[in-house]
């Protein structure tokens, strides 16, 4: 058996809905109980340990919110991305439903990088908002993940609202890289309104590592809520096969 | 014979339709966000230029919003048929469109209006402007959902409905657009802008009292052939 | 099930209707009088003009020439006690794909002035729909669409019914009903006028035939 | 089996249907019209002002005009079932999609490219730069129609498409209103703007080789239910 | 009138087809075969699925479960092949108003891939609407409509035919004439699969039945 054959032989035993069904059981509380961990060890860290900022004083601390939120906004859409595109090319549900599950967290993670950044450039610019490159690519980017909820949500039979979803999800992945551009640039040209200090390079080490873990954090409470989703969501869409029934039965 | 009951169940049917598509409650606040949002991409991010150009922005974006979701109005009850036994209901014509406007509203304006200071900030204008934009808009925005739904029973028969709505509406919406967006942009220089708000509530009680029975009449006629 | 309010001798008299649409003669020189109790049922080839001949009578459209009469007085003048006396099921039903069967019997016999406590529920058993409650009507067939439109004849005591074509897209268990329905209206003294393609045995009922068209 | 001759069939039909509708071909042009004009009612008829947001108001107006104008490109395929007919064409979907959308550019984008000189002088764009924005739109709208309608096939089966449809795609708008709104800015400043007309040529090449395939089954997927 | 251009043995065969929607079902472990010169007539009352079952075999829709080929093949593979030989009839027509009569058939034989050349007046007249070449779509009643869409019938080469309700909205003359058309069909080679709930005289034609829902 070559290295490719062993390969698809995982991915789809992995895309079986059974196996999948079991492993993600038993990997649940491993995740929930590092996801704590880690968001504890960041919020202690950013909150106790890390040294104010120089200029901006405590109000920095927004910063282990702001920018993993803003970190996972762009993640969870690649995500969603890729697995449309396996639902649409190989039919497999599996991918389907991390779509979808990945859709309205990955709008809130928008959400939050808006909110936070917002909260953040109150003191910071002395304005809620600029049409900076950044915070602009960020807003369409919420209302892709609007504009995909939103299919969603308005196409009841859950099969064709999988098939009509990933192929918008799709179109908007080839997109984002030129909107991205495009946006950067247009703030180039126009010289921005306020320097913004999103550049920051230089940073601690004990703000990194706070920063860092809040980061992971935030990915695994990700994983759980979509593991979770799924696991729900395939006992429902498989509630007539075999292993479904089996598993009812010895409970 | 009630008329309470019939005006209600009307009411209570548009609602209820409308919250089934949850899209629908959200989609004309999101388009009226992303169509304000085009003008600083468009125009200049510039925050002195988003501060004199933003009431206007704002209130054609809020008319084009109201079209926008009024399309629909009329149009699945002519096309399903239930606009025929809308007609021939013993009930006046002008109470039942008078419900259906409403829920309209309820659904769509009402919530543009909420969000509109939100927008207001993305454009930089200041605390006591957007509380002006936010008066004139409450006034402004039921006189537009009813003059609109006139045009709308007019159309609503015909094919490209959409762009034909917008051209017999939106010579009827100038005036509202003038004072509304004159409100703000006198408040923003520190003038009496009273007059224009004045004018806005007369136009809105003008629309309201009379619009039922414009709109009834004018779906007679568009159901009236085929 | 209520009775029709008045069975007395209502009576829906048309003369001489005439009507063209783009120098077409669709209708010429037309009379035709239904009383309490009478059937009339409309015949005709497509393009006949039975479809027309039905929203002139029902007032949704307006013919070129000639008067319609309600009780003797003229459509226009007596329009509002004529709605209430009206029920009118075309082509389209009218049902609201969004909202459940329930959602859409109870707006239709609120709209129509019925009271709110109609029995809707066995207008639902009588359509064949119960189970089907809480579906949306976009969920249903386009029978079962028209039956939620059909159960309006179930629920209403309006005297005089205008139905384009209701048997079209039902199943024979459906159309038995409805016929055994239609003559126990006529014989409360209600009035009905119709039209169909399915040749139905009207015998058993005291009906009057029009043939339209050639 | 003759592509030619189905490619022509479906093209002439839509050209037929809507000349017979004469007014669809007017109405965008209008809608573009109009909109314009109500922003130097909405904002200031200063010629100055006017000067500096009228490229970024042209291009916003076009934008929402085409989009207006795409609402039903499919519709009344969908409601009298000439969908069904097309899907189970033996010829490729991706080939009678793209007639489809060439005929709706014919008969709405290129009268709005036409017509957008006149606009550019009503705002007073001296005619240098009224050139600019020419070539702007001719490579720009033609984008906008493709990817406006994919969004248009994959919401044609709902009931409030239009708002919905506007969300989809108007995301997706923003670089081309970006290249297109700037190559106006930079050549008003005396810059060059070759960049901005290639970036706007680039994009039109990938939407229109990749469209017509993403339409066709997005329209597929939006039949296979009701 | 052309004729089938292959009459030789071709096959349309489901096997184990399942269709659920919202917890529904509809379909379940549906088998069916028709063969060159068969016609398969598929009853059931409102809602018994017949409408989905159709679209799913002519691949509109996508079956849960089981399988569909045409002459051996899996639809999936053989789809162009199928669609040349598949004429599909819904409940709603594809006629569109504001084309003539004329213009609306030469559209539907120019996408379906047949000849320029195709006799469109013979067609015509065998659907009775000679007299109503120039008038648009929008002018015509629900039946002329219905009509245009199955001239459709009379031009086409196809092998396979997949009806809806066929009969819905005509008239006795034009069932009967549709009826002496799909034995004719029948009888060159072709296969016909319909849905009615018309009680028809199936009887002279090598024709099955099955039956839907409960
Ligand atoms: C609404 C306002 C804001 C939005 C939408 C926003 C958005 C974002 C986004 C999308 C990123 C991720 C960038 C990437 O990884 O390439 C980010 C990172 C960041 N943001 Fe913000 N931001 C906002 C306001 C602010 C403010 C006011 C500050 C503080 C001055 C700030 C500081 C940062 C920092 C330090 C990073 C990390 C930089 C890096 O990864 O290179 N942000 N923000
Ligand atoms: N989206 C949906 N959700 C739930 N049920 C549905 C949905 N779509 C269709 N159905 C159900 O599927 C069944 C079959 O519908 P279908 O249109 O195939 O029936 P039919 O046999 O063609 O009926 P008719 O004779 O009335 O045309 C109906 O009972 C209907 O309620
Ligand atoms: N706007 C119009 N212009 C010209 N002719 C029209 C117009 N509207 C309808 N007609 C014609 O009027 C005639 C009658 O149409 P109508 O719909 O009343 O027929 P019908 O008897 O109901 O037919 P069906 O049995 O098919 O439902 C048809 O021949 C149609 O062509
Ligand atoms: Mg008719
Ligand atoms: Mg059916």
């Amino acid at each position: 058996m070559s290295k490719v054959d062993k390969l698809w032989l995982w991915f789809h035993r992995m895309a079986s809905p059974a196996y999948f069904y079991n492993i993600a059981g038993r990997l649940l509380p491993w995740i929930a109980v590092a996801t704590i961990i880690l968001m504890l060890v960041g919020s202690v860290g950013g909150l106790v340990y890390a040294p104010a900022d120089y200029q901006q004083g405590d109000g920095f601390r927004i910063i282990y919110v702001h920018v993993p939120s803003a970190w996972m906004s762009m993640f969870v859409y690649m995500v969603m991305a890729v697995n449309s595109a396996i639902f649409l090319i190989w039919h497999i549900k599996l991918s389907d439903i991390v779509a979808r599950s990945s859709a309205v967290i990955g709008a809130s993670f928008t959400f939050l990088a808006l909110v936070t950044g917002s909260i953040w450039g109150k003191p910071m610019w002395g304005t809620w908002w600029i049409w900076d490159a950044r915070l602009t690519s960020e807003l369409i980017l919420l209302f892709l993940y609007l504009g995909y909820i939103g299919l969603r949500s308005a196409i009841d039979d859950r099969r064709v609202a999988g098939r009509a979803a990933g192929i918008l999800a799709l179109v908007g992945a080839i997109n984002i890289p030129i909107i991205h551009y495009s946006v950067v640039w247009w703030n180039t040209l126009h010289q921005p309104a306020s320097v913004s200090k999103l550049d920051n390079p230089s940073i601690e080490l004990s703000m990194l590592i706070p920063l860092l873990s809040m980061a992971l954090a935030f990915k695994l409470f990700y994983l759980f809520i979509v593991l979770v989703n799924s696991r729900s969501e395939l006992l429902e869409q498989e509630k007539r096969s075999q292993w479904v029934k089996e598993l009812v039965t010895s409970q | 014979m009630n008329y309470r009951n019939a005006f209600m169940a009307m009411l209570i049917r548009d609602l209820r339709i409308a919250f089934r598509q949850r899209a629908e409650i959200m989609l004309p606040v999101i388009f009226f966000v992303v169509v304000v949002s085009l003008f600083p991409l468009a125009i200049s991010p510039d925050p002195a230029v988003l501060k004199t150009i933003g009431p206007g922005v704002i209130w054609v974006a809020a008319l084009l919003s109201v079209l926008m979701s009024l399309q629909n109005l009329f149009r699945s009850d002519f096309d399903d048929g239930a606009i025929e036994q809308i007609l021939l209901s013993p009930y006046p014509g002008a109470l039942l469109v008078l419900a259906r406007v409403l829920a309209q509203w309820c659904v769509t304006g009402l919530p543009l209006i909420l969000i509109s200071p939100l927008l207001g900030l993305l454009l930089h204008l200041d605390f006591h402007i957007i509380k002006v934009l936010f008066v004139s808009l409450l006034l402004g925005v039921p006189y537009l959902s009813m003059v609109g739904a006139i045009g709308v029973a007019l159309t609503v028969g015909l094919r490209q409905a959409g762009a034909l709505l917008s051209l017999l509406v939106l010579p009827l919406y100038v005036p509202v657009l003038i004072f509304g967006s004159n409100a703000v942009v006198s408040a923003a220089k520190d003038m009496s802008y009273n007059g224009q708000l004045l004018w806005l509530s007369a136009l809105l009680v003008i629309a309201t009292t009379l619009g039922p029975f414009v709109i009834s009449s004018a779906l007679k006629v568009s159901c009236s052939y085929r | 099930m209520n009775r029709p309010v008045s069975s007395g001798n209502a009576e829906l008299l048309a003369e001489n209707l005439s009507y063209e649409i783009n120098d077409k003669l669709i209708l010429t020189d037309l009379s035709l009088a239904v009383r309490s109790g009478e059937i009339l049922f409309i015949e005709g080839g497509n393009g006949s003009g039975k479809t027309t001949l039905l929203r002139i009578l029902c007032g949704l459209m307006q013919a070129d020439e000639g008067r319609i009469s309600w009780n003797g007085e003229s459509i226009q003048s007596a329009l509002l006690d004529c709605y209430q006396q009206l029920t009118y099921i075309g082509h389209a039903t009218g049902v609201k794909s969004d909202l459940t069967t329930i959602e859409n019997i109870r707006f239709f016999s609120a709209i129509s002035g019925l009271p709110a406590s109609s029995d809707i529920q066995s207008a639902l058993e009588w359509v064949g729909l119960s189970g089907y409650e809480n579906s949306p009507g976009r969920h249903l067939s386009y029978g079962q669409q028209r039956r939620i439109a059909l159960s309006r004849l179930m629920i209403n005591s309006s005297l005089l019914w205008i139905l384009d074509e209701p048997f079209a897209g039902l199943d024979k268990k459906m159309i038995e009903k409805l016929q055994d329905r239609f003559v126990e209206h006529a014989d409360d003294g209600g009035l009905l006028i119709l039209t169909s393609h399915q040749s139905i045995d009207l015998n058993k009922m005291n009906s009057i035939r029009i043939h339209l068209g050639n």
